[in-house]
């Protein structure tokens, strides 16, 4: 973590992930006095996920909005300001809401600049909550990325860690594009490393978490953390697996993938969407188009099965994907 | 806010628009009379009330009220102790709407509702045992725990499920009173929703087709005065939601949504016009939540005071019915507390049948996402 | 429909709500005036002008209408002759709209258009060269090609774009109002958009946002009787969609669309409100479109009789200003005759000028997806 | 083409798709009478790609409706009429208008069978045009069969050609799942054998519409007719070349793709989507993980550049899959 910025002579200050996202926009919104907080129940209440706690206070009520419950409006209000000068910060609660305002997303925001021959900038940070795991079922626990990695225009990243839901929040908000900042609300709690002040977590580059010899696995959001996991079981089999941690899905890091695939010559994809039809897909085809020579197994996916996310935790939980699951998928297809 | 002061309610609702025909409406806000909600003016009403509950009806409607009562109380005491998993959104102190409505409703009739639903799965003959197993995620529950609370829903009863999309069942229950339509029935639709849902395109885009195609739908906004930890003036200019009937070419009605008579009353007109083919109602319930917005106690937030919170429960919806009933001498207060007392050991009884009850096999994770034909 | 007889209107427009805060409207449908549109009672008006236009403003406005006009008729020879690719949407017989609300927009005020958007981008002070060549698709064009006429755009006078999304403007302009609220400036939005867009939840939401927050916005309706070639009383069921302002808490103003003085009346108001801090306007103009809704003559579908055209162009909104500029003895009719040959020739030099532009380099064709910071 | 029921003394009749659409509506709605057909200018005006005209005269007003422009009404329509006894066929006129009623596609149709526990049912089809090459620019061009494909509960299909679409129109139609029937606008008057009456085409059969031995080429919806031509000019470079038209996207006919490769030993996915996290990537990760041993190539894909539908048609047809970049891409790949 070379962007951190800590004192030598200070133990590195631990924060959650929920803290690390309100601080995040706290420092966006302190440089910046053009940038502003907008969604249902981001101000009074400090959002149902308690993130932007605090922010009316230190803002104000010109700054902190509490929308009506109006997705269409609240994205567009987001692409209105942002063409016309605004930076606005824009909390989209649950990322299943994006069925109420994928227009505004896909057609408006993220075609907007183009359309226009270049002649529109649009500065606008969209923060959501993505994942399973709490028993919110079919309408509150989805991992629609593809949704959104499929429309140029746009950015996504998807923040595994405390600092990294802090640095690249500032990022995004310092971008001059739209920028999705896909949260996920099982990590909330997680404790991690994050330095006071504003850094930035470079959008478009992967982490290695963790170097290994002969895989290499790769995450994204609450996922990383299931592949450290997994990475770590795999040690019994003889396998030393190498993480990666995308954090940013479009801009794609492909080098950084490239370049450990042909250390390795093996990799499995881990994310928590539906693995049919998802973004493990354009990763296991650039890999095998790209490290092809390389590759001495097929490159694996692990994501969740053909279903709605299930509600009674007994389902949910042989639903979403996890370390043993990473491990068992890899001895499958490394015949370990 | 002051505390509710009604009073005496000779007539307990007003048309927000007297019609003539489909594409004309004129005619606005007639003396809505209504509780003393954030921002509302008083003023008094003056529609003749034409349908009447007789005894039965309105013991009827109690009986709905009470179970729903005694079973969001007890889902209450599950989700704060830990033994149900996921968000519940309950409903009490808004029972006289659910109540009121569905004692009109045939199971042949669909309903659509919200995040909020238990209330009208209980209200529309839903069943404690397959209610409370699913609030657990047990394989017995009505959706076999794939959907849990904000997906309850019995198709046999007409119940088309809670929904955790905000607005989501309003096209869904206008699309019922279209099939309706189309197979030349009677059967009518009612979808239920919040002031906080009235600001989603949804609600507009049926609102507006069923008006246009003059469906036999009842639109009944249960106006709590919040979306969420969100009053009604911080997220909408207005203080009647059925002032955006008119926008429609509907009539639109407000009424005292903690009295389950007026909404009877209410709900009756708007069906028989529904079933007539006079086309669709929106029917604003003017009512108050007293849990939290999730669960009992919530979130903690100071969004409202206890004042306020208490200031409603001195109309709590079953207290000024059961006092109506006694009054009228239809029941006795010892029948009543009978009453309480079976549904109650009723609740207990199928919270046991759900926790005794086997979870879902996980092997049949993948059942259901689609129709196989046999 | 019967031929637009209007006769002899005193006032113009009225109001569809008056107003005494945020968070309360009353009073609907005061007179309004407007032209004999599909199921519109015939009603007087009675509503002071407190907005007169100067003579040079209604110079102004003429000005502005031919110029739509000549540029219209022109893009209707060029798609017709297949010159130009992709689909046109032309807004021949709407000028008195964009004409008249133009009129009281600077550069630094913004508005949001549709897929009939060339008239609002001439209106606002869009150049011929660059608006032809971007109907060609050529690098001159305001959007280098890349966007063509349903996309065009002109961000240094405030032009966010038409947009191929019906209703896709509103929220976009509602957010560009938020913008200049939270800036504290004196600027305002408007958005334009049609009467079919008008049941899309975006319009909904979007108004409802701009009451909440009493934004500087400025919400035109351009009522043309259809949504392609569905009529009006086919897609909703009301006559007037200004009614639908009540339902959010603002006012609501009919207005003779083909009017352009009325236009520019009712317009002023509702900018001058903005500009006031009191918050947004619906402002429905009652128009008609001359051409198809693609095209000059379309696809040829008989959704409209010949003899309903004609009423419309009787009432032709340039003949209406020209006659009352001619009569007022603002101008002659020599000078007007002037006025239409140098545009024409302004156009035809437009069109030459496009046609002899080069294409956009394809190796381009990746640029401009994203901001790249230098 | 086994499906067709021609009979042998009569020559093939020939029609164009726009009016094998036609048909199959008008031969789902005569053998059901509770199939009714809704969405914006379908009836009165015959929808503006002209496929429904004269169903309104043959079935009335009541059965043949036209809407506001409401999609999230549209497709709660059919949503709520589907779980009532009915079965709507709904017609969203352009692909890109998927933005306005998201919601209603994925939180609601999708995935009401499966949060109801079985218990609902929703024989639904949807009719929308993708695709780009009309100048109709960034928000009437897309091919955003992604989003929907990545739904568990929705079924997807895209046919190529006169036959298969009104044989997967019927089929949908019968169909007791949520079906999008995928249409394509520059193949409205590509002309094709299509026999008169009822008949299916069945949903998660792949056609192989070419056989050859050393490449398989794998497309779906208009791109099928590229892969057939550029099949054609690869044999002048010594290939010969098995195409593939999926002609249903989900289910998936994995099947069908994995002979083929198993067979031919190299695969090029041709789509019109843009080509980053399309669904191509799904194909290109199958086939490496399922026929790993088998490739001796890499898996390409041939896709829309990572921009927007452009406008004009210098970049429009620069910017659209062809031909001409199947055979480039296939002979990058495999080097000749
Ligand atoms: C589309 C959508 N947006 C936001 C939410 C989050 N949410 C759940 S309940 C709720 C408040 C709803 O308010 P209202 O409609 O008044 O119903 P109430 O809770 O008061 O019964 C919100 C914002 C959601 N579930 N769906
Ligand atoms: C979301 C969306 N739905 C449908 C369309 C197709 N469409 C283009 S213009 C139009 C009619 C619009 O009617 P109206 O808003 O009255 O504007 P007018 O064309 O009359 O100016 C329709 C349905 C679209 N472009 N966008
Ligand atoms: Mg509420
Ligand atoms: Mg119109």
């Amino acid at each position: 973590m070379a962007e951190a910025q800590l004192k030598d002579d200070q133990a590195p200050r631990k924060l959650a992930y929920v803290n690390a996202i309100t601080e995040g926009i706290a420092e966006a919104m302190r440089e910046e006095s053009q940038a502003f907080l907008a969604g249902e129940d981001v101000a009074g209440a400090g959002s149902v996920f308690g993130y932007t706690g605090g922010l009316l206070e230190e803002f104000g009520a010109d700054r902190v909005i509490d929308t009506p419950i109006s997705e269409k409006g609240i994205m567009g209000l987001g692409v209105g300001a942002a063409a016309t000068g605004c930076r606005p910060i824009i909390d989209l609660m649950f990322m299943d809401f994006l069925g109420e305002c994928m227009d505004e997303v896909a057609n408006q925001m993220a075609k907007m600049r183009y359309m226009f021959g270049g002649h529109a900038r649009l500065p606008v940070t969209v923060l959501t909550m993505s994942g399973a795991g709490m028993s919110l079922a079919a309408q509150h626990s989805q991992s629609l990325e593809v949704w959104l990695t499929h429309l140029p225009g746009l950015k996504v990243v998807a923040p595994a860690t405390p600092y990294d839901a802090k640095g690249l929040i500032i990022s995004a908000c310092r971008d001059d594009n739209p920028v999705f900042v896909l949260l996920n609300k099982l990590s909330l709690a997680l404790q991690g490393e994050v330095p006071e002040g504003a850094y930035e977590v470079p959008i478009g580059k992967a982490n290695v978490m963790r170097e290994g010899k002969n895989l290499t696995l790769i995450a994204y959001s609450r996922m990383v953390h299931e592949a450290m996991q997994a990475a770590d079981q795999l040690k019994e089999f003889g396998i030393d697996a190498e993480v990666i941690d995308l954090r940013s899905l479009s801009p794609l890091d492909t080098d950084t993938i490239i370049e450990s695939v042909k250390k390795t010559h093996r990799a499995v994809i881990v994310h928590e969407a539906v693995r049919f039809s998802g973004f493990g897909g354009e990763l296991a085809a650039q890999i095998q188009e790209l490290a092809f020579d390389y590759l001495d197994a097929p490159v694996g996916r692990v994501g969740a099965p053909f279903s709605p996310v299930p509600y009674s935790p007994s389902l949910e939980q042989s639903y979403m994907p996890n370390a043993k699951r990473i491990v068992a998928e890899t001895r499958r297809l490394l015949g370990v | 806010m002051a505390a509710p002061a009604i009073g005496s309610m000779t007539f307990r609702y007003a048309f927000r628009g007297s019609f003539t025909d489909t594409h004309d409406c004129f005619g606005y806000a007639r003396h809505p009379v209504r509780p003393d909600h954030p921002k509302s003016p008083e003023i008094g009403g003056d529609k003749p009330v034409t349908i009447q509950a007789t005894d039965a009806v309105l013991l009827d409607i109690h009986e709905r009220m009470v179970r729903i009562r005694i079973f969001e109380e007890e889902a209450g005491k599950l989700m704060e102790n830990g033994k149900v998993p996921g968000a519940l959104h309950l409903y009490v102190g808004q029972e006289a709407v659910a109540a009121g409505v569905m004692a009109h409703l045939e199971d042949s009739d669909h309903i659509t509702s919200t995040h909020r639903g238990h209330g009208h799965v209980v209200a529309k003959g839903g069943q404690f045992n397959e209610m409370y197993a699913e609030l657990y995620g047990k394989a017995a529950g009505y959706c076999k725990g794939r959907g849990g609370s904000m997906h309850i829903c019995n198709m046999e009863i007409g119940m088309l499920g809670a929904n955790g999309i905000v607005g989501g069942g309003i096209p869904i229950a206008m699309g019922a009173a279209f099939s309706k339509k189309f197979r030349k029935t009677k059967e009518v639709a009612a979808s239920f929703f919040g002031d906080g849902a009235s600001n989603e395109g949804s609600f507009h885009e049926a609102a507006n087709m069923a008006a246009l195609y003059k469906l036999p739908l009842i639109l009944v906004c249960e106006n709590n005065g919040f979306g969420e930890y969100t009053r009604q003036d911080n997220h909408q200019a207005i203080v009647d939601v059925a002032d955006r009937a008119a926008g429609y070419g509907m009539p639109g009605v407000v009424v005292d949504g903690m009295d389950a008579i007026a909404v009877y009353e209410a709900a009756g007109e708007a069906v028989a016009r529904a079933r007539n083919g006079e086309g669709p109602t929106l029917l604003e319930c003017k009512t108050y939540r007293f849990y939290d917005h999730v669960g009992v106690r919530g979130m903690g937030l100071s969004y409202r005071t206890d004042e306020e919170v208490d200031a409603w429960k001195q109309r709590d919806p079953i207290k000024l019915i059961e006092e109506k009933l006694i009054e009228q001498g239809i029941i006795t207060k010892r029948k009543i507390s009978a009453i309480h007392k079976r549904i109650r050991e009723e609740a207990m009884a199928a919270i046991k049948f759900a926790e005794d009850s086997p979870l879902p096999d996980p092997d049949g994770l993948l059942e259901d996402v689609y129709y196989v034909q046999a």
